[in-house]
């Protein structure tokens, strides 16, 4: 019971999403009237939609009652908690939390807990009690931008925009990021800023950052609304040659973007396929399956190069191949 | 119907406040050309009346005809087309706005096909309307610079901007001197030679006197009587207004030898210099001077509401040097401001709140208030200073404006204080609530308080003081004592001597 | 301001003639709205009206209350207080940080609470001394106290808050959550403050007409200072009840609170001219607030909608109390 | 209302005699403010003072002043707007429908500003007809619109705006960016409307005293619907010049807006308490935090002490603004 504080992105009890059927079979059927409830962050990224969809998605593979809800906005973090206790009242079997900050959804938990309702902790901040965790290497979506400056250029100034101060999320990419740059000499990060999530804050600041470093190579944005945004900043410089931009999240905006050039990059991390995860997740939990406490969910750089491989709408598909990778 | 020879007919107007029948039924009527008074306590129900005539109220019965026909305006614009213009007894101004941009407000004087304001003709035609009143206020400066009289010189003139047929006038002259006054009887003469006709209230009755043929009287909300004053005594107008016989009291003195407070030489760096003098046990000192002598600027310094520069105040023969009002409230120093609505009223606190401030700590015991006790002492007060309605629980808001200054001077004697400073203190208030104002500054004599009263109205001074002190232009001119104290001496010291600025201290009468 | 004397003449004889002493006629229009709400979700939800659902609704909303309380004073003497948020956040960091050094929970909540009130001391000093408007002062306040949290965290929670404290948070008396009995004892301990105490009279008269209060012998600077420093206070107090529950101190703490607490205090009377407010209107328009979100959740309304939902209803419920007051 | 008399008349001489007629004394100690912070920067950082980037500092502040001019109207007036986010951020979204569905440009333009200026409208009628507190009535603007911005585009930004309309916006006319002659444009405009017509008197006069207003025939109502249509439909500006800018309307433009705006007005002389503020101390006001934000990106400050400096400085320009206008 007494679970040592998790970091979901150190964690050895894991288990990759791929090694779930392997490991404990097929998602096991849940009972006739088993209903799950979602708590995300926010519904005005498509991130999190995405990540409903998937919910969704397995949930009407078998026939769960499913409802899917989020404070208003993000940062609201009392009306996330208010949302997450409300449905405990109505009695959901499992329940799905993708807190704003580590411990705002603390008191749901422990409710959920002493009722015996599994609760997954799906992506983001991390809630250090929680028993189950499922989504990707926040850190790493970093370092994968990193590696990608490492490998494809010979080096220069780079600059991070950085989501809202304090969020678990963008600490963890913008730490990933920095740290991996400044271990090679040649690549230096001269700028991290913040743009708290904003399109229009992370146009800005990557205006005011390329007026000091003109000479800059590229960017790493914490998530692809604020990419878009330097995006545009990039090309009203007319600097579009010299500077990459990278985002995270792999949003269609972003896929949008990368196709028509403008984007160099990002961090896909498959929203609704981790949805998909996490809801089978809970339905093996339901059914008493005792997993590891995190399960990774897949991510991967996507670029120019690699776009069409992964531009594929069905899951199904796309989990094929994902697992042959 | 015989011919209608009147301009307007008022018919049987009615208006209620919750709890209060302000006018019940009411009818009058005002000729063309005619200066007719409304007259009544505070209270009685004119300002309401004129609020409804200029369609600021709405009237609960009745209606009104001009030249026989009937008009029902649904907004002071309305009214103003309909051919009535209002002074307001409260001034109703625009803090930011120049004095030309708040007599043109809602109506301004257009240029560039009417996009833009003509703020130059404005000045123009506001200066020329001015010109009448009191040439010396710049229509191009912000109004709250001006002083309270010179503003409200300035309500006088918007009523004159439109050729209205009716201004009716609600106590035009509580803040003007005499002078001030001259010239506005005289334009009333001129407005009324031109045919227009005028409704003036005004609680001075040797104004309503001089200035109006005819007057109605009010008494709570209903009407008296319509009156020819020529053919009417005061005395019979007063006994109708207040529905008994009001005698005039001797001023007695109650003065001891006992200093009580002493002020030595305080200035406050811009207006007022060196002024020093002594208040006496149980004294009544006028405080005279023209508007704009320094007067309530020298009040504020000793209540401790700005800041002296130099000086020193001593009470009892302690030193005080007092850095807000409630320093100088603990050391027994209390000030009826002039500006009541401004400075003394918090308007939607009852009156008993209103009346605690100062002294909370005597209205509470182990920290809270206890309100049954200070609703009994405040409603007692408030019955031997005759408030009307007799209800400590309203908002001070919705009182007559001299049945709130009964409330703020109810303050000081709940407080205590053993000092009174008295600005102004009967502007605005009936010929019956006066002289029990004048009673009570005898009684609180008396009991032994020390009391200034500044008024810009002789009689007033000559009434209720033991001494007369008289500033001129920021300095203490002179002070008048025994049979030395007649209005030729005040005036005299009153007046400057020269246009240029004499800063030495003219010497003292005989 | 924009009142009709009408009005106001309507509130005051309507407060002392059929209602109870503590509740005026405002405060009717706003229990109005309240139950009207109440009656709806009701109807359409069975879960609603149960009584573990309406402890929960009290507890949510208990937090913006707290706030809110102090709001609703800081409103009636003429200001707004934009940082209570932040200063809730620096104060549970300095509680949880003096709770994980080992100093006893008695010492720690007061520390909590002196920061607190030391946020509040500062912005009522710029306010009454500097003569800066409470808005931008309040506004400046918003950045700095979250940024000291931060910076004094590094960014990360303050986890260890002791068991003993977090039991008591999370525990109830009689069947009440003890959130709902602190903010209700408070809420009780202020209606006296404002409605019987020197001080509850100076707010009201500062907030009023400040120069005739000044002139009345109102302290003024020490009453404006004083509503900032319980504002301070109560977002402390907030904080505390909030970490209980939390089992951490987050410096991201108390993000918007200060929209929630204002919309509560206005929706319960509070104008933001001053000089008026009430205690019973505001923990009415917190509970309010509060039965909104528990309803649309109840009911599964999405988020887009929900936020439709609460636009709507924060205006409809200013209507309804405005024409349960009589005006046309 | 603190204002010693003395101040005021200070003021007006000062305002009279020896400066220009556009820019009065309050306005000059925001200048002043501006010049010191400019100042630190440029000696801590050489790029900052150089052309290119104070163009690229009015241009990141054209925004914020674009949306702070129409709250200073608002705010003027007496009111407050708090829903010029969502506003600007349902014109964007439905400019943005219009033209990416073929719609001419000047209409889908017409279209934007059309539906930024509705929202004004309905803001301003529940104000002036309702008698509903503004602050309480944008409050739930700000939810209303956001919401139906989020709904009607499922929360997705639009892409694909037309790229004639976007080339306008990023093109520059003789060196300076466009977004700022259309900014600078408007300013003037407002500054003949507010110093120089009927209307701006009105404005003046509604926020000063609107019983004295009404009394006087102010069309008061319709005064006070005006402003916040006005502030609908700068914030539909602002929307039409990021949408360019950014190539997107995004549902979720303008988050807290408003506070930006607030503190530009304020910062510039606006009270609010009404019947004060100025088109030139608020265009100040919104460089003064443009330049703030720009200096610290260049020198890299992290993100928490990029907060705490935005605080202090707040308080530091408003404290400098206070002193050089003479007060103890
Ligand atoms: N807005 C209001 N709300 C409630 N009662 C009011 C209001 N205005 C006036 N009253 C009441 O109506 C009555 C008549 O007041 P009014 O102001 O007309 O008296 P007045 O004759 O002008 O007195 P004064 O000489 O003191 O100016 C008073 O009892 C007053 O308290
Ligand atoms: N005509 C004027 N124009 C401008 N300012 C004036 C004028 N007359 C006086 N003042 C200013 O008014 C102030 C003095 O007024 P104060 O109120 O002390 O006079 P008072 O004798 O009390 O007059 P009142 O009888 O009106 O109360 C000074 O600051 C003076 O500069
Ligand atoms: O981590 C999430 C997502 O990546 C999103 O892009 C923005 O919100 C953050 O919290
Ligand atoms: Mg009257
Ligand atoms: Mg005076």
């Amino acid at each position: 019971q007494d679970l040592p504080p998790l970091n979901s992105d150190t964690e050895v009890d894991r288990i990759d999403w791929s090694q779930l059927e392997a490991e404990f079979g097929p998602v096991p059927a849940p009972t006739e009237d088993a209903s799950v409830g979602g708590v995300s962050k926010t519904l005005t990224n498509e991130y999190w939609r995405s990540l409903g969809i998937g919910y969704k998605n397995v949930a009407d593979e078998y026939g769960v009652d499913f409802a899917y809800q989020a404070a208003p906005s993000e940062g609201d973090q009392l009306a996330q908690l208010s949302i997450a206790e409300n449905m405990l009242l109505q009695g959901y079997d499992a329940l799905l939390f993708s807190p704003q900050t580590d411990n705002n959804l603390q008191p749901a938990l422990e409710r959920a807990r002493s009722q015996d309702i599994p609760v997954v902790n799906v992506n983001d901040a991390v809630i250090p009690s929680v028993e189950h965790y499922v989504g990707n290497v926040q850190r790493d979506n970093g370092v994968r931008v990193a590696q990608w400056f490492i490998e494809n250029t010979d080096g220069g100034k780079v600059a991070v925009i950085e989501g809202q101060p304090g969020v678990f999320a963008a600490g963890q990419r913008t730490d990933g990021f920095t740290t991996t740059i400044n271990e090679i000499d040649g690549l230096e990060v001269v700028a991290s800023v913040p743009a708290n999530w904003s399109r229009e804050e992370a146009y800005n600041a990557a205006s005011t950052i390329l007026q000091q470093h003109p000479d800059l190579i590229g960017f790493y944005a914490n998530n692809d609304g604020m990419a878009l945004g330097v995006v545009e900043a990039v090309k009203a410089a007319d600097l579009q040659e010299q500077v990459a931009v990278f985002g995270t999240d792999g949003i269609s905006d972003a896929y949008d973007s990368i196709r028509a050039g403008d984007l160099t990059g990002t961090v896909d991390s498959f929203p609704v396929l981790t949805g998909e995860v996490a809801m089978e997740v809970a339905l093996r939990l339901l059914d008493g399956q005792d997993l590891p406490r995190v399960v990774a969910t897949p991510q991967a750089l996507i670029t120019s190069e690699n776009i069409e491989q992964y531009s594929i709408e069905d899951t199904a598909a796309l989990r094929e191949m994902l697992l042959a990778e | 119907m015989a011919t209608d020879i009147n301009r307007l007919a008022v018919d049987g107007i009615s208006k209620g406040f919750p709890g209060v029948k302000a006018l019940e039924d009411v009818s009058f009527q005002v000729r063309p050309g005619e200066v007719h008074g409304l007259l009544g306590e505070n209270g009685a129900g004119k300002s309401t009346m004129l609020n409804v005539l200029a369609a600021v109220l709405k009237p609960d019965a009745g209606g009104i005809r001009i030249d026989g026909e009937t008009v029902r305006p649904g907004s002071p614009k309305d009214a103003r087309a309909a051919g009535i213009a209002m002074i307001h007894q409260e001034l109703q101004h625009v803090p930011g706005l120049s004095v030309a941009q708040n007599i043109f407000l809602g109506r301004p004087l257009k240029m560039a096909g009417g996009l833009l304001v003509n703020r130059r003709a404005q000045e123009t035609r506001a200066r020329s309307i001015l010109a009448d009143l009191d040439p010396s206020i710049d229509p191009g400066r912000p109004i709250h610079e001006l002083k309270v009289a010179q503003q409200q010189i300035v309500e006088i003139a918007r009523a004159l901007l439109d050729d209205a047929k009716i201004i009716a006038m609600d106590e035009p002259t509580s803040s003007l001197t005499p002078s001030e006054f001259d010239n506005l009887a005289a334009l009333i003469r001129k407005l009324s030679a031109q045919g227009v006709s005028i409704i003036y209230v005004s609680h001075k009755m040797d104004e309503v006197f001089q200035v109006c043929q005819r007057a109605t009287i009010l008494r709570d909300g209903r009407f008296v009587a319509t009156v020819d004053l020529t053919e009417t005594s005061e005395d019979e107008v007063i006994a109708s207004m207040v529905g008994r016989e009001i005698q005039a009291e001797q001023h007695v003195s109650h003065a001891e030898a006992e200093t009580v407070l002493r002020v030595e030489g305080l200035g406050d760096g811009r207006m007022i210099r060196d002024a020093s003098f002594e208040l006496h046990k149980g004294e009544v000192l006028g405080l005279a001077g023209l508007v704009g002598s320094g007067r309530t600027e020298l009040m504020r310094l000793i209540a401790g509401i700005d800041r002296a520069t130099e000086g020193s105040i001593e009470i009892r023969g302690s030193e005080h040097s007092f850095r807000s009002p409630r320093e100088a409230i603990s050391a027994g120093i209390g000030l009826v401001p002039e500006e009541r609505k401004k400075d003394g009223i918090v308007r939607d606190r009852s009156v008993a709140s209103n009346i605690a401030l100062p002294c909370m700590n005597r209205f509470s015991s182990a920290g809270l208030i206890r309100r049954a006790h200070l609703r009994r002492e405040a409603t007692e007060l408030m019955q031997q200073m005759n408030l009307r309605p007799p209800n400590v629980d309203r908002a001070i808001g919705q009182f007559s404006g001299g049945n709130q200054q009964k409330a703020i001077i109810g303050r000081w004697l709940a407080a205590d204080v053993d000092i009174l400073l008295f600005d102004e203190p009967t502007r605005g208030i009936d010929i019956g609530a006066k002289s029990e104002i004048y009673d009570l500054i005898e009684r609180l004599a008396a009991q032994g308080k020390s009391i200034i009263v500044v008024s810009s109205e002789l009689p007033e001074i000559l009434r209720l003081s033991d001494r007369v002190m008289v500033m001129r232009e920021g300095e203490i001119a002179g002070v008048l004592s025994g049979c030395d104290v007649d209005e030729g001496r005040i005036a005299a010291l009153a007046i400057p001597k020269s246009k240029s600025r004499s800063s030495q201290r003219t010497a003292e009468p005989a | 301001m924009t009142n009709t004397s009408d009005t106001k003449a309507n509130e005051a004889e309507g407060r002392r003639s059929f209602l109870p002493a503590f509740i005026n006629l405002r405060d009717a229009g706003t229990l109005f709205g309240l139950a009207l709400i109440l009656i709806v979700f009701a109807v359409l939800n069975p879960v609603f009206m149960t009584a573990p659902n309406v402890l929960n609704i009290l507890q949510q909303s208990s937090i913006n209350a707290c706030i809110a309380l102090g709001m609703t004073f800081v409103i009636i003497s003429g200001g707004i207080d934009l940082s209570v948020g932040p200063a809730a956040a620096i104060s549970a960091v300095a509680g949880a940080a003096l709770m994980t050094a080992g100093v006893p929970l008695p010492v720690a909540l007061l520390g909590a609470m002196g920061t607190g009130m030391l946020c509040g001391l500062f912005n009522g000093c710029l306010i009454a001394f500097a003569g800066l408007q409470p808005f931008i002062v309040t506004l400046g306040g918003l950045s700095l106290y979250r940024a000291l949290a931060l910076i004094f965290t590094g960014g990360n929670p303050i986890f260890g808050i002791p068991t003993e404290f977090r039991a008591f948070i999370n525990g109830d008396l009689l069947g009440v959550p003890v959130p709902v009995v602190i903010v209700g004892l408070i809420a009780l301990l202020l209606w006296i403050v404002l409605n019987r105490t020197p001080f509850g009279e100076y707010i009201l008269a500062v907030g009023g007409n400040q120069e005739a209060a000044r002139i009345a012998g109102v302290p003024v600077a020490r009453t404006r200072i004083t509503v900032y420093v319980m504002s301070g206070g109560l977002a402390a107090v907030a904080a505390l009840i909030l970490m209980g529950r939390l089992g951490a101190a987050d410096p991201t703490m108390g993000n918007l609170w200060e929209l929630d607490a204002i919309a509560a205090a206005a929706i319960g009377g509070a104008s933001l001219m001053g000089g008026k407010g009430s205690v019973v209107g505001t923990l009415l328009g917190a509970v309010i607030l509060g039965s909104l979100r528990n309803g649309l959740t109840l009911m599964n309304v999405q988020a887009f909608y929900q936020l439709l939902a609460t636009g709507i209803i924060i205006i409809v419920a200013m209507l309804i109390d405005r024409a349960t007051r009589g005006r046309a």
